[in-house]
């Protein structure tokens, strides 16, 4: 694609073991503003853990991340991440089951709102208007990802598929410059996966979010995504662009095994 | 779910039902009128054994006097218990509780006395707290409404170095030469480590520079269920020549327990009156032998007055306690506190006419009270009680402490009955109680 | 430097002591991830019913006595796992602490009722005199429930290590529903756990009755017991000795050396302080088991 | 049938973010606020005041402060009692010695608290679960000894302090009972509507998330060390005015004894009973520990002469801890739950579906 363009984030020779697990063994890989990325690969090949060092979840052993030109301290902590913009979805959801959809979707809005604990307990003038204005900002993401009827069901009691898509409405409430989606898929029918897959098309194209994701479903993948980085056993095998890697030997004797051959 | 809701609901109406019912409960059929008696017991809890001995022998006390026909044989003693599980709030409750009927209250718990002292000002209502609460409350110009009578922690250990002196070799008499004989000593205060038990550390300070022997304070922490630290220090380190016990409930068995274990011996080791009962020493089993403690009151049931109880109201089966323990420390604390009320009745009645009386005149009662060696024979209390005489100023009145020993079974006096420094401990309680007026903005009362 | 030996070794048997409490938190713990409060209530009425069963009217020999003590425990092991626990499985763990508190109350209250408040001595016949080996004083009583502790340990080991219901028990600790997936029946599981942790109870009931006597402190040995166990883990029996013995050990030494110079009465908490070093450290005690965030 | 959430619509976001968002509710708390300061005061005895609703409304202060850390931080303490000790004795130190207003002294006590609770919080940052739950008591072991020990915290006697004569704004005497009621409510009602507040706004749902999943919420955004602090901060800071006022207006003393772990574990009884992470359950499990215990002592008080007393005061634990059992057995998730179990029967009633 675009290559001239300064990537909005570029990971280099990242290295990270766990025990003596080499996890992830000297990826770079760059997501450009404006892009839908999407990281495949067989399972155990490291994806996860590639999007928990980008959002500084896990420290890498070596290489660096930069965001936006800048590089990124090791030390820095994940909120202060968040803070720069890098929002994401979990796996296996990781909803705030004790708060209502409503809430769980404000808890995206937690970087913006500024009001100190004294003015939150008068609950009066900058604090109201506050809270508000965020609120306003929530219902129009309720509205895009068609929630608004469950706004009030606790989280714990939602179905899969609405928890989903309750936890990419958190995400997007916190209007990130990237949008990190972890199989925001998985275990979905295929109706639900169509939904899912126009929200994220929906969320790039209208609202012009820079969306890296991991998906298993090759078919959704090469539909919506423009650009692909392929994993496998913690390196990178492939890049490319969907039609690319279609044809990419590497790339289909990762997933098909070597008797393929 | 509609079921669990329905019994949910049925309990929560029960709750509010206890709540509902408790107060006018009592049904009215006596005919005599009635000396309402407001018992603050503790049953439950760590401290138990003390509360339900003390609160059971004041109980059989007036159980007895109203199987006599009652108060000069007009007045019916009327009780109600309530149970503090020794908590300072909810001791502060059962008084308010009972604040409306009562003239005098025992709080039972050095807390509970502290919370109560100017709520009971406030009410006019006495408060008696026996051998413990504050030392400085036996000035009765600051503190009218509260008496240590028949005595108080500081007389206490006075009483103890005097005694401990005597076992040193002073012949008791001679005040000017006691210095001799406890020179040099070492004496080790353990101490639980809570308000009561740091009550007594400046007078043995004082007394230490007074008279010359070394004293060091080990705290307990409560509970008080480990000192193994605080005994290898005191045996094997600071190899103290006395101990004294100032501990309270469990804490009070473990020293015997671990003097035993190192060697210390148990005849060297002088508890409070709060560590003399046999619920202390009994646990400890062979380990308590030999152990001393000091007392303000006898022990046993051979008085008349308790063959009496035994009689009268175990033979009726009204008593308020297992029969095993009629006659043990705390049973007697209790009984001696239901003489002690009743005196000041009868002495308030002489005055005031034999009718119920207020918190005013028992008061009068009390500040009038003179028990005499004489009276003591007619009770029946001889060896059980010691003679007390109360002014308007002095709410202490007698000061003598008992002496025991444990034998492996029970509790056997020692026959020695010490009168503490009386002018001395006056002297620290009038100065202690002038710097609380002093706190306080309370005027010094001039006259009675 | 006797003295110092003296208490050191001093420390540690009292430690031993606490590891025989903190066991029982242990493995309820591990087996149910219940956080026992009853514990000390359970020691209570171990202690109270042995006593009930020794004293004048019934007068049993000692080792029926504890027999029946033992099954006074298994009763109460089967009342609290089907009647408390069963409706709550599942809940948070937060809910079930807070029964089992409920659970000590009950306890304490019936228990109290049926063998009265004031305290009781219990005498085992194990003198408590002092021996002198190598120039420090130990105690034989001390001694003796070391050897006791010593052989609960060894004991249990060999349960969850060697025989079939060990370890099942010991699957059902790992993983809940795992264990019923391959037939073992939680709620037999957890009756065996709190029929174990009722004879390590008994033990500790005994040991430290005979010390303090039976009365209603012993419900307090749970709370001395409670800085061990996170300092050894809560789901660790080795854990348990090792920390009760650091617990032991330093607050003797802390209360002796360091005492004097800030006022004396510092070891209930001292041994909370080494805790919160220790956990500094490692957040999950010495020897606890790790709880991994998966993402 | 009247209790509904149709036919009442909203019409703007600050309404549908009010605290009682349902007219019923709405109305059925103007009534309680009415009971309060109307009912309770003019119509029952000095001795219902003092004894029942004032130490009601100081444990439903303390239990509140304890669920913002348990029930919606997640945190639990089990030494919190010693935190209402620091405000007792702060309180007392302000009033008594310093001789600020009586007000500012309560707050003051609060504040000290607060800061003191932020130290013990400290090991949050890296302690998790049970582990922190017991290395809180020494929190409660520290400030015992600490009370104990320093003699001027205490004044010199002992560790036991008597509340002095209050005065609000310097002249008004506060002496009687209802008067030391009014002064609870107040505070009481504006401390509790401040709570409410915090826990319905974003620090509160920052609070919740690190309860629900504490990962997801650090990378969301929300500073972890910085939030829990101030869940313990605001958490002691209400355990702080409660202890003051429970010296202040209800025992009118204080001794270190008063405030020792067995009122800690009752306080995370309250919040568990009640109700954890709602301020009603507060409210509900503070009145069944305070009121239960004096009702079961009065009740079982009629039988004295038919039952031993010993046996008696042993019956009241008993009971106790069976209604404590019984209560979680029902509803697990605490009195506050059934409540709304029961509202939504009502929102239905008279139709079953």
């Amino acid at each position: 694609m675009n290559e001239k363009k300064e990537p909005l984030l570029r990971a280099e020779n990242i290295h990270i073991s766990f025990g003596g697990l080499k996890a992830l063994n000297d990826v770079s890989l760059e997501i450009y503003p404006g892009e839908i990325m999407a990281i495949i690969g067989p399972n155990g090949a490291g994806k996860t853990t590639m999007l928990n060092i980008i959002n500084g979840f896990y420290k890498q052993d070596e290489g660096r991340i930069i965001f936006e030109g800048k590089k990124r301290s090791k030390k820095m902590k994940p909120n202060r991440i968040a803070a720069q913009g890098i929002a994401r979805t979990f796996q296996n959801l990781a909803l705030f089951r004790g708060m209502s959809a409503l809430g769980n979707i404000m808890m995206g809005r937690t970087m913006k709102m500024h009001a100190n604990i004294f003015s939150q307990a008068l609950y009066w003038r900058f604090s109201q208007k506050e809270e508000i204005e965020h609120r306003k900002a929530v219902e129009h993401i309720i509205d895009f990802l068609q929630i608004q009827n469950i706004r009030r069901t606790p989280a714990s009691t939602l179905p899969y598929g609405l928890q989903k898509r309750v936890e990419l409405g958190r995400a997007l409430a916190a209007e990130p410059k990237l949008l990190l989606l972890d199989e925001p898929m998985a275990g979905m029918n295929l109706e639900e996966k169509e939904d899912i897959a126009r929200y994220v098309l929906d969320a790039n194209e209208e609202l012009g979010y820079t969306i890296a994701l991991i998906e298993h479903d090759m078919g959704v993948v090469m539909d919506i995504c423009d650009r692909i980085v392929v994993l496998d056993f913690g390196n990178k095998i492939a890049e490319g662009t969907p039609e690319e890697i279609k044809s990419n030997q590497k790339v289909i004797k990762a997933y098909l095994g070597e008797a393929e051959n | 779910m509609a079921r669990k809701l329905l019994s949910g609901i049925v309990a929560l109406i029960l709750v509010a039902g206890f709540i509902m019912i408790s107060g006018q409960a009592m049904a009215a059929e006596e005919k005599k009128p009635e000396q309402f008696v407001g018992i603050l017991a503790y049953r439950t809890g760590p401290f138990a054994a003390g509360g339900s001995g003390f609160s059971s022998g004041m109980e059989d006390f007036m159980a007895l006097i109203n199987a006599r026909g009652g108060i000069n044989g007009k007045i019916m003693y009327k009780w109600e218990e309530c149970e503090t599980a020794y908590n300072t709030a909810r001791g502060v409750e059962c008084y308010n509780r009972f604040k409306d009927k009562m003239a005098y209250v025992h709080p039972l718990s050095t807390g509970i006395t502290y919370a109560l002292i100017p709520k009971g000002t406030e009410d006019k209502i006495v408060i008696i707290s026996s051998g413990y609460g504050r030392a400085d409350a036996s000035d009765g110009r600051v503190f009218p409404w509260v008496f240590t009578t028949p005595t108080n922690y500081w007389s206490q250990n006075t009483a103890k170095i005097k005694w401990i002196a005597m076992k040193e070799g002073w012949d008791g008499k001679d005040m000017a030469n006691i210095g001799k004989y406890l020179k040099g000593l070492k004496i080790a205060n353990l101490h639980i480590d809570v308000p009561y038990g740091q009550e007594t550390k400046p007078i043995l300070d004082s007394m230490s520079e007074k008279f010359g022997f070394k004293v060091r304070h080990f705290p307990v922490p409560w509970p008080g269920i480990d000192q193994k630290a605080q005994w290898l220090d005191i045996a094997r380190r600071y190899k103290a020549d006395w101990v004294i016990n100032r501990n309270w409930g469990v804490s009070c068995t473990i020293p015997l327990k671990e003097a035993a274990r190192l060697g210390f011996p148990r005849e060297k080791i002088l508890g409070v009156w709060w560590c003399g009962a046999e619920e202390d020493a009994m646990p400890a089993g062979p380990a308590a032998k030999g152990y001393y403690s000091t007392n303000f009151h006898g022990v046993g049931r051979d008085f008349p007055i308790i063959q009496e109880v035994v009689d009268k109201v175990y033979g009726a089966m009204k008593g308020n306690i297992a029969f095993t323990r009629v006659g043990t420390v705390y049973y007697n604390r209790g009984f001696i506190a239901g003489i002690l009320n009743h005196e000041a009745i009868l002495t308030a009645q002489k005055k005031f006419g034999i009718k119920v009386l207020t918190g005013e005149e028992f008061r009068w009662g009390m500040e009038n009270l003179n028990v005499t060696v004489e009276r003591i024979k007619e009770i029946g209390a001889e060896g059980l009680m010691q003679p007390m005489h109360n002014t308007w100023q002095d709410h202490e009145g007698g000061g003598v402490v008992f002496y025991q020993q444990w034998d492996g079974e029970k509790w056997v006096s020692t026959g020695e009955v010490i009168t503490p420094m009386r002018e001395y401990v006056r002297g620290l309680i009038e100065k202690s109680a002038a710097k609380y007026a002093k706190e306080k903005g309370i005027k010094l009362r001039t006259g009675p | 430097m006797t003295f110092f030996f003296e208490v050191l070794v001093t420390g540690l048997m009292v430690g031993i002591m606490y590891s025989l409490v903190a066991l029982g938190f242990v493995l309820i713990f591990k087996a149910s991830e219940v956080f026992n409060m009853a514990q000390g209530a359970m020691s209570l009425f171990a202690g109270l019913a042995l006593v009930g069963f020794l004293d004048q009217y019934l007068q049993l020999p000692l080792w029926l006595a504890l027999l029946c003590t033992v099954a006074v425990m298994t009763i109460w092991a089967y009342a609290i796992v089907f009647i408390v626990l069963k409706p709550l499985v599942a809940r948070p763990p937060l809910m079930l602490f807070m029964a089992t508190f409920g659970v000590a109350y009950l306890m304490e209250g019936i228990g109290q009722s049926i063998y009265g408040t004031q305290a009781k001595g219990l005498n085992l016949g194990i003198p408590d005199t002092p021996i002198v080996i190598g120039g420090i004083f130990m105690s034989t009583f001390d001694l003796f429930f070391t050897g006791v502790a010593a052989i609960l340990v060894i004991g249990l080991v060999w349960f969850f290590q060697k025989t079939r219901t060990g370890r099942a028990l010991r699957a059902v600790s790992d993983d809940h529903e795992a264990a019923l997936s391959v037939g073992i029946p939680l709620l037999k599981a957890w009756t065996i756990t709190w029929i174990v942790a009722g004879v390590v109870a008994t033990v500790a009931g005994v040991a430290w009755g005979t010390r303090l006597g039976v009365q209603f402190s012993l419900t307090y040995i749970a709370l001395k017991s409670l800085p061990v166990l996170i300092i050894g883990g809560l789901d660790s029996i080795p854990g348990a000795i090792i920390a009760g013995l650091i617990v032991g050990a330093g607050e003797n030494l802390g209360e002796v050396f360091i005492g004097p110079y800030v006022g004396g009465g510092i070891q209930t908490f001292f041994p909370y302080l080494l805790a919160l070093i220790v956990l500094y450290f490692r957040p999950y005690g010495l020897f606890g088991k790790e709880i991994i965030e998966r993402v | 049938m009247f209790y509904r959430e149709c036919s009442n619509f909203k019409d703007s976001y600050a309404s549908d973010m009010a605290i009682f968002p349902i007219p019923l509710d709405r109305w059925g708390f103007i009534f309680m606020l009415f009971m309060a300061f109307v009912v309770v005061p003019l119509f029952t005895s000095e001795y219902f005041i003092t004894n029942i609703i004032i130490p009601f409304y100081c444990f439903a202060l303390a239990a509140f402060g304890l669920n913002v850390l348990a029930g919606y931080a997640g945190q639990i303490s089990i030494g919190h009692a010693a935190f209402m000790a620091v405000g007792a004795y702060a309180s007392f130190n302000l009033y008594g010695r310093l001789g600020l207003p009586l007000v500012p002294s309560i707050l003051g006590g609060g504040l000290i608290s607060a800061a003191v609770g932020t130290i013990f919080g400290l090991p949050s940052l890296r302690i998790k679960g049970f582990y922190l739950a017991i290395s809180t008591l020494a929190s409660q072991f520290i400030i015992e000894w600490v009370i104990v020990h320093w003699k001027w915290v205490s004044g010199g006697v002992f560790g036991t302090i008597e509340a002095p004569k209050m005065f609000l704004f310097g002249f008004i005497p506060l002496d009687t009972a209802v008067k030391k009621y009014y002064l609870t409510l107040c505070l009481m009602t504006v401390l509790m509507t401040f709570g409410k507040n915090l826990v319905r706004g974003q620090l509160g749902r920052n609070w919740m998330a690190i309860r629900d999943v504490d990962f997801a919420a650090e990378i969301i955004g929300v500073n972890l060390y910085r939030d829990k602090l101030i869940a313990f901060a605001v958490s002691t800071f209400y355990a702080g005015v409660a202890g003051a006022l429970i010296c202040f207006t209800y025992v009118g003393a204080a001794n270190i004894e008063e405030f020792n772990v067995m009122v800690s574990f009752a306080m995370m009884g309250m919040i568990i009973v009640g109700g954890l992470g709602t301020v009603l359950g507060s409210f509900l499990g503070a009145g069944f520990f305070v009121m239960l215990p004096i009702g079961i002592n009065q009740f079982l008080g009629s039988f004295m002469d038919v039952v031993p007393a010993d046996i008696l005061a042993n019956i009241e634990s008993i009971l106790f801890g069976g209604l404590i059992v019984f209560f979680l057995i029902v509803e697990p998730y605490g009195m506050a739950r059934l409540w709304h179990t029961i509202k939504d029967k009502m929102r239905l009633w008279p139709f079953p579906y």
